[in-house]
């Protein structure tokens, strides 16, 4: 089976570990992963900080991409991209007037592809079949950390539940996993505030490192390159807003399933992290 | 050119739609004032004889209003203006009325701001329709045989 | 030929502001047939009755147009205006120049256009409008009570009390209602069954009164003074006239651990169960599905320890008919349950309670015998915070409306709280304080200033649990919205208060209305507030909306006098909007030509058949005919009859295809 | 405001939920219950003082307050409408100058290769701002772990790219 794929420029980069990981897990359920030809950075969070029409333009681009290769379930992995891509065909879809964007930029794009984020797609394609397949239970605590873009806007990605989701939890259950109640599953990591304000993340990424460590998680498990970056790149700022050092790794949800289905630590991608992966 | 204002004539209940025409009164909710309101004591009293008789006599398009379902101040009478309006429309479709022109709907006295979305709704949507003088040409009035004879 | 009087009325500014009274009521003047055209400021006040009324007198009139508001408002008005000058009072109209087009349009030439022709189109009526007599139907003076709560109490003893019959219904196995879970009520601090109870017992003893609890209304039918309803009582699975009371079968009851309904799920019930002490009727019914006996079909311990053998397992339902004149519906409402608030953790912190809990928690009766201590671990909360609008105006999630009585309880809560738990500290998110209300606003003040409640203006943004402790994310949005972060060990939530459960069933076996929430609308939100749009169905406590204590009394004392006040006559009048079929001269003596179409039509069983027999008593012909009594007049029969036989009064064939056409002739 | 976004300033009646949820309300000069009273009150003083926060800068879009918000007031998409008007006009807060370099050192990085070149950004970035040190030395551990691509990946429609770039900037302008 073939299903779209959009990578997005993080995995490309700071968050290859992320890439790697989701082709080996596709791989291994027969799933093939067709990049999209040319594709282009979303915006991101500044595209839509800045100009709306942009914000708009660039998702658009992919999309028509997409749908010129014949398309129609593409799978993003960042959750930053998928709540890009998610709400670009929402307002493209309710509003005639903005169909004036792709347009005036020489795009064709009529509506027919789907987004699935990277747990959309587990649990469809991957879920059905995965407890025959657990090889090395992941027999460990851990915190499903959803963030932001994964959930909201709710009436637009109508993804989960808005507070408390449980998706990731129940994913983590059947490979093998105990997941912990906790408290901060979508308060947010302070994402694009990453490089321009370290000292917000700092504080923000802490109370969820602190909150899981306090409830005894052995690791976090993410499915956003931004909030794996912030959670696991920024460690130093994190143990100084928590006035300890805590080494509770951060894993990918296809890092962990890849490694329940006994996957090659480094063709997962283990290695990159800067917190050592001790599970 | 000034905009075609079509003549509207709404058949309604007095227990909910008229109640409820009143409520978007007591809200001060404006609508279009193309609609005049017949006072009936039920859907269920409505011959649709009328409906034929307000196109003959010139309307361009019909408003029949009464309870929602179950909540007829007479038990059941709604139900039988809706089964009677089924057989209606087949029958207009069939002698070629325009059954786009009449509007069947149910409004409760507690649904003031509804009224004035269907009044409005159905104004623009027979304004779009234009004039209804095809009426005459389907009704087809026994002169003109007379004058073909 | 007709003399038409057309009487347009200012409506002080409301219908002048915007239409052209005096060129409606000069155009209406040129008409055929109308002998008189004025307008005035307020066609209502006494002067313009009298205006109307000499008219008729001087002129002659033999119909009369009031062109003012909505008829729903004024007919009975200006007909009784009309009765009184000698006119037959539906030979008088009214044309809703207000409600119907001075409100909802702009001023400008269509909107007098539009007001003329609403003038013409009852001009054109009234011409074909017949005096009608009124009719006169007997009433059964007994009336129906639906609730047993605190409104349906006090409505069902003051009509005792006036010497009438009344049958309470209560669809719970004891009567008081909410009233009863309360601990003590503000703003007076007395408590709540203290006061209640004598009023139950009262209920139970008063000779006027025939009591039902675990009773339901099956069906209603009939009209003001002549209601017949069909009442299912449900099976109590045991012989009240054997059942002396005496709790044997409730001690020993094996099934322990059902949530008590009456204490909110924090304390048990056994199945055979009396809900509370203070239960009237003090003897217990079986909860048929939580019995082991009706579960697996053995057990039976309540057989064996009944010393009376009053148990009866093989007891059904029973559906009694009973004939009334009026009804007064008294059923509360019921609270919404929290759980659509993911981000407060109702459901999945037991520490995090409603305000009806709390309630429980603060009462004598309840769990804890009136110590406030924690459902987790029964420890007393040293900080407790209380959430106002949580489910309250809250469109998004939630009812958007404001559910009244959460302001004043939980300025309760935080006194009991505070005079209970000495040392604690409690907090209060709240985003106005709404306390109208003799001694309300006293009593939030003394909260805050005598008891040392901490009032913090915000609403709270979510609640988590950490060792142990409810970490509240609130704001104070009068310190430039500066979050405010409190480790609390309880937290209670204002939950909103909604119609009940079945409540739109309700209104439409009895043909009442009810507004978007479901709650039972009244006949005029200021001046009809007890009464129904159907005659003789009233209205009582938080039915209709939510009530606190004192206005549900007061409610149901007003419907109260509105029953005996038609229990007062031995005979009530009817408006003649009824069917009736044609008689014409032999040999054809109706146009009617039997297919009776309209028996299967009419709702109400109305129609029956008559035979028209010649001299020699032989069967000619056989017609339908109405049963004015029956009759209700909807008018379903007419637009069913094929030979357009059966007509009805008011709204004639005649009448209707007039205005029609007189509405489109110079449209 | 409500003709370009269609958000109804109107319906906040000022609960503060929004503010009580936000993750960076605490660094905000005003948390975002007081933004919409702000912006309520349709006092141009008002308005300015609001363009030229810090806070439309520091908001994260994290959608926390929509989220709960029991008017749903969509505050977020309000923020966004916010920030390219500020910056329109040129009413940035100085306070925001690291965190609008950052975004358009991001948007230049794409604008040129389609695609964000990591160091480039990170070079586009401390020029603008001057913070040469900060960070400094996640670089190499990035690079060690090969999360750092040292060539740029370009994208083949580099002129389609740049069109539609040019063509949002203008229509921004009008």
């Amino acid at each position: 089976m073939t299903l779209g794929f959009y990578p997005g420029c993080s995995l490309k980069g700071s968050s290859r570990e992320y890439a790697e990981s989701v082709l080996a897990v596709a791989k291994a359920f027969d799933i093939n992963l067709e990049e999209i030809n040319d594709w282009n950075c979303c915006g991101a969070t500044a595209a839509h900080n800045m100009n709306k029409e942009l914000s708009l333009a660039l998702p658009a681009r992919i999309l028509s991409l997409a749908e010129k290769q014949g398309l129609t379930e593409i799978v993003v992995p960042c959750a930053a991209c998928y709540s890009r891509l998610t709400v670009t065909i929402h307002e493209l879809s309710k509003d005639p007037a903005l169909k004036a964007i792709t347009e005036a930029n020489g795009l064709e794009y009529t509506g027919s592809v789907t987004v699935l984020n990277i747990v959309q797609m587990l649990d469809k394609y991957i879920t059905p079949n995965l407890e025959g397949r657990v090889v090395k239970p992941f027999d460990h605590k851990v915190a499903c950390y959803y963030g932001c873009l994964l959930v909201r806007p709710h009436e637009i990605l109508k993804f989960d539940r808005e507070e408390d989701p449980q998706t990731l939890d129940v994913l983590m259950l059947k490979a093998g996993a105990t997941p912990i109640d906790w408290a901060f599953k979508t308060e947010c990591c302070g994402a694009g505030l990453s490089v321009s304000r370290t000292s917000s993340v700092g504080r923000l990424s802490g109370k969820i490192i602190g909150d899981a460590k306090d409830r005894g998680a052995e690791a976090v498990i993410v499915a956003c390159p931004m909030c794996h970056s912030n959670l696991d790149m920024r460690r130093n700022e994190i143990d100084s807003y928590l006035g300890e050092k805590v080494d509770i790794p951060v894993l990918y949800i296809t890092q962990a399933i890849g490694l329940a289905l006994g996957l090659d630590r480094k063709a997962l991608g283990l290695q990159r992290h800067f917190v050592k992966v001790t599970v | 050119m000034a905009e075609f204002e079509p003549k509207i004539v709404a058949f309604v209940c007095n227990w909910c739609t008229y109640a409820g025409a009143d409520l978007t009164g007591t809200s001060r909710i404006k609508y279009a004032s193309n609609v005049r309101i017949i006072r009936f004591p039920c859907t269920g009293r409505i011959d649709y004889m009328l409906l034929l008789k307000a196109f003959d006599e010139g309307a361009d398009g019909i408003i029949v209003s009464g309870c929602h379902p179950n909540d007829c101040h007479y038990t059941s009478g709604n139900f039988h203006a809706r089964r009677r309006w089924i057989m209606f429309r087949s029958l207009c479709d069939f002698t070629g009325i325009d059954t786009e022109r009449i509007k069947f709907s149910w409004v409760s006295a507690a649904e003031g701001a509804k009224w004035a979305d269907i009044v409005n709704a159905t104004v623009a949507s027979i304004r779009e329709l234009g004039p209804y003088t095809e009426y005459k040409k389907v009704a087809k009035y026994p002169e003109k045989e007379v004058s073909h004879g | 030929m007709s003399k038409i009087g057309v009487f347009v009325c200012h409506c002080g500014e409301n219908i002048s502001a915007t239409v052209d009274c005096a060129k409606v009521a000069e155009t209406a003047g040129n008409y055929d047939g109308v002998a008189f055209s004025v307008d005035y400021k307020y066609m209502c006040s006494d002067p313009g009755q009298n205006l109307i009324k000499s008219a008729i007198k001087e002129k002659g009139l033999t119909g009369v147009v009031v062109a003012s508001c909505s008829p729903r408002m004024h007919e009975p008005t200006f007909r009784k205006a009309c009765a009184e000058a000698g006119l037959n009072p539906f030979m008088c109209e009214m044309a809703n120049l207000r409600e119907h087009c001075s409100w909802v349009h702009e001023k400008c030439e269509a909107t007098t256009e539009k007001a003329i022709d609403l003038v013409r189109i009852l001009v054109e009526k009234v011409k074909y409008n017949h005096s009608l007599n009124e009719i006169k139907v007997p009433v059964t003076k007994t009336a129906l009570v639906i609730g047993g709560g605190i409104a349906g109490i006090q409505a069902s003893l003051d009509i005792a009390n006036t010497g009438h019959k009344v049958i309470l219904i209560e669809r719970d196995p004891s009567i008081g209602g909410h009233m009863s879970q309360l601990s003590e009520t503000f703003p007076t601090l007395d408590c709540s069954q203290c006061i209640l109870t004598p009023r139950m017992v009262e209920v139970a003893q008063h000779p006027n009164i025939t009591l039902y609890t675990y009773a339901e209304l099956e069906s209603l039918e009939g009209f003001i003074g002549n209601f017949k309803a069909k009442i299912r009582r449900k099976s109590k699975s045991i012989d009240e006239k054997l059942c002396t009371g005496c709790g044997q079968c409730t001690t020993k009851c094996p099934v322990k651990k059902i949530p008590s309904e009456f204490n909110e799920g924090l304390g048990k019930r056994t199945a055979i169960y009396v809900p509370f002490p203070q239960a009237v009727p003090n003897k217990p019914v079986i909860d048929r599905k939580n019995c082991t006996y009706y579960i697996k079909g053995k057990c039976k311990v309540c057989e064996i320890v009944c010393p009376t053998g009053a148990i009866r397992f093989d007891q059904e339902d029973q559906i009694m008919e009973v004939e009334i004149g009026a009804i007064v519906i008294a059923t509360g409402f019921t609270i919404k349950q929290p759980d659509f608030f993911p981000e407060y953790g109702y459901g999945k912190y037991p520490d995090v309670i409603t305000g009806l809990q709390f309630e429980r928690l603060a009462s004598a009766s309840g769990p804890t015998l009136g110590e406030i201590r924690r459902p987790s671990d029964g420890k007393i909360p040293e900080k407790i915070v209380f959430l106002a609008c949580a489910g309250s105006r809250d469109p998004a999630k939630g009812i958007p409306y404001c559910s009244k009585i959460c302001c004043m309880y939980i300025a309760k809560h935080a006194m009991l709280y505070q005079h209970k738990v000495h040392g604690g500290k409690s907090y209060v998110f709240y985003m106005d304080i709404r306390a109208g209300g003799k001694q309300y606003e006293e009593f939030v003040r003394r909260a805050i200033e005598d008891d040392g409640v901490n009032y913090v203006r915000g609403r709270v943004s979510r609640i988590y649990e950490k060792n142990g402790k409810l970490i509240v994310n609130g704001v104070d949005t009068l310190l430039n919205a500066m979050p405010v972060e409190i480790e609390a060990d309880m937290v209670v939530l204002a939950t909103a208060g909604i119609a009940n459960d079945g409540a739109e069933e309700l209104a439409q076996k009895m043909h009442i209305s009810y507004d978007p929430y479901k709650f039972f609308a009244e006949a005029h939100p200021k001046l009809k507030p007890v009464e129904t749009n159907t005659a003789g169905i009233f209205l009582a406590g938080a039915c209709q909306a939510p009530r606190d204590i004192p206005e549900s009394v007061a409610m149901a004392s007003g419907a109260a006098v509105k029953v005996a006040g038609l229990f007062s006559q031995d005979e009530l009048t009817r408006e003649p909007i009824i069917a009736v079929v044609n008689r014409q001269a032999p040999p054809v003596y109706s146009s009617c030509v039997g297919c009776f179409l309209c028996v299967s039509a009419c709702p109400y069983q109305a129609i029956g058949k008559e035979e028209i027999k010649n001299r020699n008593g032989e069967v000619i012909k056989s017609i339908a005919k109405v049963n004015p009594g029956l009759c209700q007049g909807c008018g379903t029969c007419v637009a069913f009859c094929r030979t357009k036989s059966i007509d009805i009064q008011g709204y004639t064939h005649e009448e209707m295809y007039t205005e029609v056409m007189a509405l489109l002739n110079e449209y | 405001m409500l003709e370009h976004t269609e958000v109804k300033v109107t319906h906040c009646y000022q609960c503060g939920k929004c503010s009580a949820g936000c993750p960076l309300s605490e660094e905000m000069d005003y948390p975002p219950s007081v933004i919409m009273r702000m912006l309520q009150t349709g006092d141009p003083v008002l308005e300015e003082k609001v363009l030229r926060s810090f806070t439309i800068w520091v908001c994260l879009t994290c959608e926390m307050c929509f989220a709960r918000c029991p008017m749903s007031i969509d505050i977020p998409k309000m923020m966004d409408f916010l920030r390219e008007k500020s910056l329109n006009e040129k009413k940035a807060n100085p306070k925001a100058k690291e965190i609008v370099a950052f975004h358009k050192s991001f948007l230049d990085s794409i604008k040129y290769t389609g695609r964000l070149y990591e160091i480039g950004l990170f070079v586009d970035y401390k020029t603008r701002t001057l913070k040469i040190f900060d960070d400094l030395a996640l670089a190499p551990k990035m690079m060690k772990r090969g999360k750092l691509n040292i060539i740029p990946e370009l994208i083949k429609d580099r002129s389609g790219m740049a069109s539609i770039f040019r063509k949002s900037n203008k229509k921004n302008k009008n």
